[in-house]
Formats: C-alpha cells, structure tokens, sequence
C-alpha cells in the first residue's frame, strides 16, 4: 500500500511536471504541440552531454537544458508556430506543423546523438528500504522532490511574477489582454519559451533515472496528452492533477491487475475513454477549451 | 445539385485515364514495378484519409482512423481465413463492422469537440491494438498470417474477377482494384459534399448551435458522418491485409492514425480532393527521398515545415480562391 | 387570439444558483411579447429553455399543448419554435443565400439518400429552396448582400442574416434574441419594421428578449419583466411603464440599462 | 519565395543524393538489400543491422572487392527504412525488387516479415528476418533464411544451462506488450516448463514506453524467482529494468534471449547489470577472431561507436556472400540459392577455431532455413560481456 502510494507520487510529479509545459502552450496558443515530447528528449540528451560526457556538474548540465529549451522554444515560436497560426484558416493547421517538427526532431536526434539508449551516472547512490514496505532509491526521491520543486516554483511564478499574471491573462482570453495593454506576440513566445523550457528540465531530470533515448518522444506527447485531458486542457491546475492521477493509475493498475498483465493499460485506456465522454472538459477545464 | 462544368468532366476524365492507362502504361515502359505496390499504398491510404477528411468536415478532428482500419483489417481476415468466406464479400463487411463500432463509439464521444474529441479518438486507437493484442479471436499478439489472395468472381460463369493467386502481377490486380475503389470513394465524396448532407455538415463545422437551431439533427448526422469515415478505414485496412496477408496488433498504430490526419492537413481542409494530394504528397514523398539514406527523415520534416509555412491551409489551396472544388 | 405557447412554473438552477425561478406566462398566437430585465435576470436563460437548448430544472414549456421543453433543439425546431442568436453565431463562411438555403432543412422533402442519389424529389426541393431563398432575400430588403460571405457582412446585415436564417425554417415561434442590440436608432426603426411585417405578412408569433427599452415599447403587445430570476411583472407596455416595481428594478441597476 | 525554397530543397536533395552513392571503383556492383526500422523507438534494432553491413562492405570494397565465380564484386548496400510500420516494409520489399535485389536482410519485426513474405516469393528474393514466427520459415515458405538464433532454440540451452550449473529452479517471465515480445515469452514459457522449472509469473506485461518500472515489477520480485527472464526485451528497456530489479532488492539472476549492447547497460544500470545474462554474436575475447576485432575496429571508426547487437547481425551479409561464392548461378536465382544452401558450409571467420557458416534450422522448421550463427551466451561484468557458454543450434 505504501509502495502504491509512494510509486503514484514519485510518477505523478514527473508526469505532471511534462503535462505542465504542454498545457501551458497549449492554453496560450491552442497549439496542440505534438513536438513536445521530442522536446524532453532534447533536454535529456543535453543534460547527458554535458552531465554525462563532459562531466559538468548535474545542476549546470540541468540548466544548459533549460535554457537550450527556452530558446529553441521561443525561435519555434517565432518564425514557425506564430506566421502559420497568421496565415491558416483554421487554427488546427498547426498541428501538422507541430508533427512535422516532432519527425525533425526526431531526424536531428538520431544525427546527432544516435540511435542508443542513453545513461548518465546516478547522481545519489543508495535504496531507501523502509521495512520493505517501501523501496525507493534515493536518487528518485530527490527527482521526485526536485520535480514538485520546480511545479510549486512554477506555480509561485506564474502567480505572483508580471510575467506569469500576463500570461494567465493571455491563457484567459486573447483579445481581452491584448485590450489590456499585453503584448501579445512577446508573451506568446515567452510563453511558448517557458513551455518548451520546462520539457526541457523535466528530461534533464530524467535522464538521471530512465535514462533517455530517442524513441521516447512519440509516446511521452501522447501520455502527456492524455494527463492534459484528464485534467481539463489548457488548465495549469489541470495538468497537475491529471499527472497525479495518471501517475496513480498506473501505479495502482500494476499492483492491483498485475496478474492480468496484458490488459492493465487497456482498462486505463478504456476508462479513460468513458470518463472523458461523461466529462468532456476533464477535471477542472472550461466546456469546450 | 451541381452539374460538373465542361472542365470538371474533362478533369475527371484526364485522371481516369491518368490513373488507369497512362500510370500502368508508365511502368510497364520504365519498368519502376515497385510503384504499383506505392501507388497502390497511396490510393487504400487515401481512402482512409478521406473519411477522416469527412469528420474534418464536421468540425471534428479525428486521430482514431487507424483503429477502424485496423479493424476492418482483422474483421476481413477473420472472415476469409477462419469461416472461409470470399475476400470480395468481407470487404464490404469489414467495412460496415467498423462502422456499426464507430456507431457504438460515436454516440457518446461525438459530443466532444475541438482537442477533447481528438484526444479521445488518439486513444481510442490505443485501445483497439491492445484489444487486439488481448483477444483470442485475433489470435493475439501472433496475428493473422497466411491469408490467402481474394478468390474470383463469376457471374454465370463468366469471370469478372479472377483469382489473384493465379494472376501473374497480382500487384497489377491489386493496383486496379485499390484505384477504382479510391475512385468510388472521391466520386461519393464530391457527390456527397455537394448533395445536402454535405451542406449540413458544413452548416455544422460553422456553427452546431446555429445548425441545431434550423431543425437539423445534429447528433444524427454526426453519427451519420462518423459511420461513413470509419467505414472507408475499415475498407482501406481490409485491402491492406489481403495485400500484406497478415495482420497483426501493430498493422495500425497511432503513427497510421496521425499520418491519416497529416494527409488530410497537407492537401487542405477544404478540398474533397485533399486527402489523395495530402496521401500522395506524404506517402510518396518519403519514398521519393529513399536515395538520402540517413537523411531522409530530416528533408522529409523539414520539407513538410517548409510547405506548411507557406501553405497552412494544404497544397490546395494553391488553387485560386473561389474555385476550391468543396465549393468555398 | 389562442394561447399558443404556455410556460409553467419553470425553474432553472445552476449549482446553487437559481436563474429562473417558477416562472409562468403564456404567448398568444400573431403576438409580439418581448421578456426584458436588467443585465443577469435570467432572460437567456429562459430563452434557451423554451427552444431546449438547456433543459429545466423544473416546470414546463407547452407549444400548443405539448411539452417543448427538454428536448433536443432540433425537435423543437421541427415543431415551429426556433430561435435566433446574437450577430457572432452565424455559418461565417457561407454566403447569405447559401445560408438561406441550408436553412430552410426543415423543409426538405426528399431525405438524405436522395439527395446524394439526385431524385426528383431532391431537384424539386433544390429548386424551391433556390426560389424560396430569392423570395426571402426580397422580402426582408437585403437583395444587396445576396452574395457576401457571413464573415463579411456588417453588424446589422448579420441581424437581417440571422432574421432570416430563422424564418428560413417556417417558423411558427420565433425567437428574437435581442434583435435591436447595439443599432442606431435609424437601424432600429428598420428593425422594427421588419419584425413586425414578420408577424403581419408571415403570421409568424415572435418572442423576442431585449434591452432597448424604446424599441420593446414601440413594437411589443405586451412584455414580462424578470428581475433576480423572479418575474415581477406582465402586461402591455404602458402598464410596465408605469409599474413601480419594474421602476424600481430598472433604477437599482447600472445607468446604462435604463431607457424608460 | 516559395519557388525559391523549394530550389533549395532540391538542390539539397540532389547533393546528398549524389554525396552518398560515390562512384564505387570500376568493379561490377553486387547490391545487397536491408529492410528494416532505423529511425523511430525501434531505430537501434536496425541502425546496429545496417551499420553492421555498412562496415563490413566497405571492408570488402577498400580490400578490392569479393569474388564470386570469375567476377569481383564491390558491394553496395542498399537500406530501406520501413518505420516498423508492416505496410512501409512491403514497399522497401518492392523497392529491392525494383533495383534488381535478391537478397535482403532484415526485416526486424515478427509483423514486417510476415507483410513481406508475398512480395519476397513473388519476385525471388531471399530475406533474412530477424523474427522468430514458425511460419515463415516452415514449407510452404521458402524464401525466409532466419537470421539469428530464435529464443524458443537459445531458451531451452540458457535455462538448461542454468538449471545444471546455479541450481535454478523458478522461472518468471516478463515481456512488453507487443508482439514481438509476447511471442518471444510464450516461446521461453514452453521451453521452461519443458525443462522441469516452475514458472512463478508470466502475465506480467509493460507497454513499450513505460519509463518507470518499478510498480511493473514489483509484483514480479514478489514471487522470488530464482531467475527473471525478460522477454524480446529492447536494448533501450534492459538496463531499466535490470536496475529496477535490482533496487527493489531481486537478488537472483536475470536473463534475455536478445542481442544487447554492453555500452548502454552501463550506462544505464552501471554495476546493478553485473551478472546478466543474454545473447550474442561473437565479440567476447575468449572467442573473438582477428576477422571479428578488426570488423569492431572498422565499424567504431565509421560510425564512431561499436553496437554490440552487431556480432550478430554482420552474419546475415557474410552467408549470404559465403553462399554466391559456392554457387555462382545464384547470384540471380534464389532457386540456386536455396539448393546451394542444403549442403553448403564455409568456415566462419568471425570465431576462433574451426566453427562453420552452415544452414540449420531442420529441427525446428523442418528445413534448412536458419543461418547457424554461434549461440553465445554472455554474461555482463564491468562494462563488457564475458563468454558464459557457447553453443549450436541444430
């Protein structure tokens, strides 16, 4: 029970943490940002690089990744997502725009760090046994405690920071913040920057624990996806929520139907599936998006 | 009810002999046979993506197409390999199998709109290949293999179909039955976006509240559209498993399901004839770039950013405004 | 002069939240009965109650004795009850007779099938849609605009759009969501025209919801008044007009709301 | 501006296109095929595949081409990358008809090869699958060479193995939920309980993607199996799991039956991998010919890291050269081919001592439709594989 409980927790921060850059672009943009999982596995290979081959300190290789992200978010931005929402007729358009990005961060992954799985060396070495009701190594105990860090940090900046009120009144309604004197082409990237950015340590985080490789971009946008929705899209509170509960899900779905192993995550899926047609906007999200 | 002009028939007529005559007379000639199997890819691929096409065209972004193609892929191999039924009689079946499914489905999920609907239908895709891994019938995780080719048709006698197994290029065969199938599929298509079902459809991707309001039936039709997009994937899968004669979980995947909608984009939204562009574009375009070896996905994506830089509402839209064959 | 349209006691509560509140009236057949209040009284709401576009929480809406209320709107619609929106819920890139046309489904003989197939029935009905359109455009004076985009077209253009997208359907009932918001007063005075040649040359009942306190005078039979959810008052105009509590409703909300 | 770009982009294309097909020496071209995924979750499968190829051509050209009968060839390589996707593999299938192809390798996936079948015997090409269902190997397939061991024939060796030497007596089995796998655990199921051990767990499964395997195994580790089998495990998946058995206190031993790469379990489970057990070509020291360490040599220096999933797959390439070089006439006849390869055997340049590249398979398929690559069975320690046994399928 205590492992249960201590497994849902340690998932749902991590996977809230992903959710969260998600949701954020898309609450700014209406941008279902299908690259964005290919984006984590960007900040993971970067925090491997300069963590695990050139053997900088963890924390400064954590922050090259960020502020990679950032930047390759904001150019993104830019000179892509920004022209293409201009131009379409529908705004859905940008979600070949976003795929098409996710195939070319794909292509530029495998150039460049190749097709291998990837490790760095564990930053704290050493398993928490507490009476074998629960085991956790202390290395996902820090991540873990790390990864709320950086959700409560967020949450703190987009707050109490001018730039985080701006941008919930962005995420609120465009046209109206842009009567209020929002820039909104500048927040939008900036936005779109700190989305991109938090994917960006979230798997610099990671890569500690799972290591990285770069298959692991499709399915992480599409489980990401799936906490977004549980939680209601676009909803910063939302993404939150639908990563803890995701990550509970699984923790319990595997402890509990583990001895029918092959349809633990169909059940997830199916009741997925009946939940969001009860409750289409998920937990905490407007009718609709 | 429009009538085509002088330049749609002689258009309609410029692709029939295009398709049937000159790309078969192309290959005979160049001796490229492998693009039988690539057009023959592209004509099933684009049947599929015009019914996503379709729920597109009620407003509604759909990326669980290749759940129906796969199950119509398993629902036709089921058929012809364990009751020992003609592939000719299971492809219609398989088609209305996933369209009585999507029926089922549809109901409670078509109330969904924007992202919510297509999240649901992304995992909806999930869902049918782990069913499908889970299920006996499917035969699990060891798919359906050795399926045999389609049999002959006869009428009196008289062969109308024959026996692709006996047929020297079966490919040829295959090439010819996908084309003419994609053909009935665009033919309807236009017939349907034109007639009022097509009109209603478009009423609703506008404004459902406004749509409803007018007396139309919106779930109906809904359920209606959806049934029809999921029967073209169940078709556009069958023949994939006649072609491939097996089927396994993994014959569709979510990829398949995101390709389909990519296809649909890149042709543009608002064309019937998008999604065969879109398919041929996308399908083609990465065999095309084959010879780039290790660089083939990095021109392909970054090609594809390119033309929905400067072209975000699909190659279509290329055409001049007012002329857009869904009538803009 | 028949009750064609009855509302009973009906209520409406969002969470805790009472919009409606027992609520009852009653609309005659060839009348003009406008529901106005200040800003919040509830008057969407009971407007989307009668075409069920939101269900009650309790009571009933009677079309000519039948419940109307809790359907699907589209069934209400097929009945003679339809409403109109706002300027914004228009098929914004539809032309303004294809608009027409598409509305006029409920007068559709031949059924989906036979469109796609082309029956007789369905070139027959394609072309009496076709006249009826021209017919309608003429009718309401907006033969200029015939061919704009919806998306095009002006904010008063997009109220005669939304005219006659309603009245496209045959409408026993019409519901006129505040027809006159945001008109000038030469606008206003069209409008008024035009709703009344409705009900006269159309024998079409209206129940229309609006905040344009001259125009609701000129052109209703008689009026409700809902304040808080609650209806406080009902008669003709020259009775609200000189009902104190509607006064008092009027004088203890925003300046702008008052117009008597 | 649109034009413009799209100049651009040909130019490009045309470049690259010409940059990576150099006009080979004057020597006739043989050209050789590999379908299979290399970009994608599944890219290491067939990147080690190809690369594998890749190194060992261009050995062969630099060293003035191969000798079949009285012409000298220099090999081309030619990759189609299918995705993973059934209905792409078909058409890299065709597209190796297409450039005249008749022996290919790969595909990678039980799927992919099964979809490829009709055009493979429709056009005589012999393809060398790395998949293990019966089927395409068994009359009346016939153009399917099996390019490795399968598991149900490695399975039964390293259980029997460990049964006699460490004393194992129970077996759980975990796989991902996906075919490959699944086959793969139903294969090493039978082959366990055929040998006398009780199996513990076996319906346990993981979806691909799962990046925390904890909570998958913590019901697995519960029932204390002597050994934890992971089925068709991915090179990616291995080290996680390893280290999540592991750190949850398993103390038994721990195997698989695929190729895995001794770099990325390193790197991904450091010393928590010491001990594991799994499968591989011929790279360990004790075994290893000069042939093998140079082959390892060339290809770190081409693609600036060794794989080592490729001591197994450089075999596919070797036999089918191996086997043009005993029969000629097969170079464009696959019917030549398949009687050639009843009788053929070369000696095998990648082992020390007198091994043999020979056909196999009839025990299992009924026909000689397997390559007999050596059945080493390894064991990780520090950050290399040392040979635990080695042995030979029939």
């Amino acid at each position: 029970m205590e492992q249960i409980l201590a497994n849902g927790i340690y998932l749902g921060a991590q996977y809230a943490m992903i959710a969260l850059g998600l949701t954020l672009i898309f609450a700014l943009m209406n941008v279902l940002n299908f690259a964005h999982g290919q984006m984590y596995v960007l900040g993971g290979f970067v925090t491997y690089t300069f963590y695990g081959q050139l053997g900088w300190p963890f924390v400064v290789a954590l922050l090259a990744s960020c502020v990679t992200l950032a930047v390759l978010g904001a150019l993104i931005e830019k000179f892509l997502f920004a022209p293409v929402i201009r131009r379409s007729s529908r705004e859905e358009s940008t979600m070949l725009l976003a795929a098409g990005l996710a195939f070319f961060f794909d292509a530029i992954i495998l150039l460049v760090f190749g097709e291998k799985q990837r490790g760095v060396p564990k930053i704290v070495n050493g398993v928490l046994n507490w009476d074998f009701r629960i085991i956790m190594p202390y290395d996902r105990i820090l991540i873990c405690f790390l990864a709320i860090l950086s959700i409560v940090g967020f949450i703190v900046f987009m707050q109490y920071s001018k730039t985080g009120r701006a941008l919930r009144a962005l995420a609120q309604d465009r046209t109206a913040a842009q009567l209020m004197g929002v820039n909104v082409e500048r927040y939008s990237m900036i936005g779109f920057a700190i989305g991109a950015m938090l994917a960006g340590l979230v798997g610099g985080l990671l890569v500690t624990i799972t290591g990285v490789n770069l298959g692991m971009g499709g399915p992480t946008s599409i489980k990401a996806f799936m906490m977004v929705m549980i939680g209601g899209a676009g909803v910063i509170s939302g993404a939150i929520a639908g990563g803890i509960i995701l990550g509970f899900m699984e923790a319990i779905g595997l402890a509990v139907l583990s001895q029918y192993g092959d349809i633990t995550y169909l059940l997830i899926f199916v009741s997925l599936m009946i939940f969001l047609a009860i409750r289409p906007q998920g937990l905490m999200g407007k009718p609709w998006g | 009810m429009p009538r085509l002009s002088m330049i749609q028939w002689t258009g309609l007529l410029v692709f029939l002999i295009a398709v049937f005559v000159l790309v078969p007379a192309y290959i005979a000639a160049s001796g490229r046979t492998d693009f039988y199997y690539t057009l023959t890819s592209v004509a099933l691929l684009s049947i599929a993506s015009a019914g996503v096409w379709l729920t597109f065209y009620i407003g509604r972004i759909n990326i669980g197409q290749g759940a129906f193609a796969l199950i119509g892929a398993y629902v036709s191999a089921i058929l012809v390999t364990k009751a020992g039924i003609s592939f000719w009689l299971s492809l219609p079946l398989a088609g209305l199998f996933a369209a009585l499914v999507s029926v089922l489905i549809g109901v409670p999920i078509l109330r969904l709109r924007g992202v919510y609907f297509a999240m649901i239908t992304l995992v909806l895709t999930q869902v049918v290949t782990l069913t499908a891994l889970a299920l006996p019938v499917t035969n699990g995780a060891k798919g359906i293999t050795s399926i045999p080719l389609p049999g002959e048709i006869s009428v009196f006698g008289l062969t109308v179909i024959p026996d692709f197994a006996g047929l020297e290029n079966p490919r040829l065969a295959f090439y010819y039955t996908s084309c003419a199938l994609m053909v009935l599929t665009f033919a309807a298509m236009y017939r349907l976006v034109n007639s009022r079902l097509g009109h209603l459809c478009r009423s609703m991707q506008q404004n459902e509240e406004l749509a409803s309001s007018i007396g139309v039936n919106i779930a109906y039709i809904r359920v209606i559209v959806f049934a029809i997009s999921s029967f073209l994937g169940g078709i556009g899968g069958a023949m994939f498993g006649s072609i491939a004669q097996s089927v396994y979980p993994s014959s569709f995947q979510v990829t398949d399901s995101v390709n389909f909608m990519l296809n649909c984009f890149l042709g543009g939204l608002g064309y019937v004839f998008g999604p065969m562009l879109g398919t041929l574009v996308l399908y083609f375009g990465w065999d095309l770039l084959f010879e780039l070896g290790r660089y083939q996905l990095l021109v392909y994506s970054g090609l594809l950013i390119i033309l929905m830089l400067f072209l975000p509402n699909g190659l279509l839209s290329l055409r001049i405004r007012g002329k857009g064959v869904a009538g803009r | 002069m028949s009750n064609l349209l009855e509302v009973r006691h009906v209520t409406r509560k969002f969470g805790g939240l009472t919009a409606n509140n027992n609520i009852s009236f009653s609309v005659n057949e060839n009348e003009i009965l406008s529901v106005i209040g200040p800003n919040g009284a509830g008057k969407s709401t009971l407007f989307k109650m009668i075409s069920s576009f939101l269900p009650t929480s309790s009571g009933e809406v009677l079309y000519r004795g039948e419940r109307i209320s809790n359907l699907k709107p589209h069934t209400v619609a097929r009945m003679g009850v339809v409403r109109t929106f706002q300027e914004t819920t228009i098929f914004k890139s539809m032309t303004v007779r294809e608009s027409i046309v598409v509305a006029q489904h409920l007068r559709a003989k031949a059924s989906l099938a036979g469109y796609f197939w082309g029956t007789k029935s369905a070139r027959e009905d394609v072309e009496s849609f076709g006249r009826y359109a021209d017919d309608l455009i003429d009718f309401l004076g907006i033969s200029a605009i015939r061919n704009e985009l919806a998306s095009n077209l002006p904010q008063g253009n997009l109220r005669a759009l939304g005219l006659a997208i309603g009245l496209a359907t045959d409408p026993k009932v019409l519901l006129l969501d505040e027809p006159f918001a945001g008109m000038n007063h030469d606008e206003t005075m069209r409008m008024v025209q035009l709703v009344r040649k409705v009900r006269d040359d159309r024998g079409v009942t209206v129940l229309l919801v609006e905040h344009d306190m001259p125009a609701v005078m000129s052109i209703s039979d008689r009026i409700i008044v809902l304040n808080f959810g609650e209806m406080i008052a009902e008669g003709t105009p020259t009775e609200i007009q000189n009902n104190q509590k509607v006064i008092e409703a009027y004088l203890g909300s925003a300046d702008d709301e008052i117009g008597i | 501006m649109k034009r413009r770009h799209f100049l651009g982009a040909s130019l490009l294309t045309a470049v690259l296109a010409t940059t990576t097909s150099i006009a080979l020496a004057e020597n006739p071209v043989l050209k050789i095929g590999f379908v299979g995924v290399t970009s994608g979750p599944a890219a290491a499968w067939g990147i080690s595949n190809q690369r594998s190829m890749e190194t060992r051509a261009e050995w062969i050209n630099e060293t003035g081409g191969y000798t079949i009968g009285d012409t000298t060839y220099d090999i081309e390589i030619v990759s189609f990358d299918d995705q993973k996707d059934p209905k792409r593999a078909i058409a890299g299938m065709e597209k190796m008809a297409q450039e005249g192809i008749h022996y290919v390798v790969g595909p990678n996936v039980d799927d992919g090869a099964a979809a490829v079948r009709p055009v493979a015997e429709a056009k005589g090409i012999m393809y060398f699958p790395y998949a293990f269902p019966k089927e395409l190997y068994t009359a009346p397939a016939s153009n399917a060479v099996l390019g490795m061991v399968a598991n149900y024939q490695s399975g039964p060796a390293i259980y029997k193995h460990l049964k006699e030497k460490e004393g194992v007596n129970t077996v759980a089995f975990i796989a991902a939920n996906e075919s490959d796998p699944l086959s793969q655990r139903d294969g090493g199921l039978a082959a366990a309980e055929a040998l006398g051990l009780e199996v513990v767990s076996d319906n346990v499964t993981y979806q691909v993607d799962t990046t925390d395997f904890t909570p998958v195994l913590t019901p697995v580790i519960r029932t204390q199996p002597d050994l934890l089998v992971l089925s068709g495990v991915s090179p990616a998946n291995a080290p996680q799991l390893i280290r999540s058995a592991r750190e949850l206190g398993f103390q038994g031993l721990i195997s698989t039956e695929t190729a895995q790469d001794a770099t990325v379990l390193r790197e991904g489970a450091g010393e928590l991998a010491n001990g594991f057990i799994s499968v591989g070509g011929a790279s360990t020291p004790e075994i290893a010919s000069d042939a093998m360490k140079e082959f390892v040599e060339r290809y770190t220096k081409m693609f600036g890291e060794y794989n080592d999933e490729s001591n197994t797959k450089v075999y596919a390439l070797e036999y089918i050269l191996e086997t043009l070089k005993a029969n000629p006439s097969a170079i464009d006849n696959v019917k030549e081919f398949q009687s050639t390869m009843d009788t053929f055997e070369a000696s095998n340049p990648y082992m020390k001592g007198d091994a043999k590249l020979r056909y196999v398979g009839t025990s299992s398929f009924g026909q000689k439709r397997q390559v007999a690559v050596p059945l080493v069975v390894n064991v990780y320690q520090d950050g290399e594989f040392k040979t635990l046994f080695v042995a030979e399928v029939d």
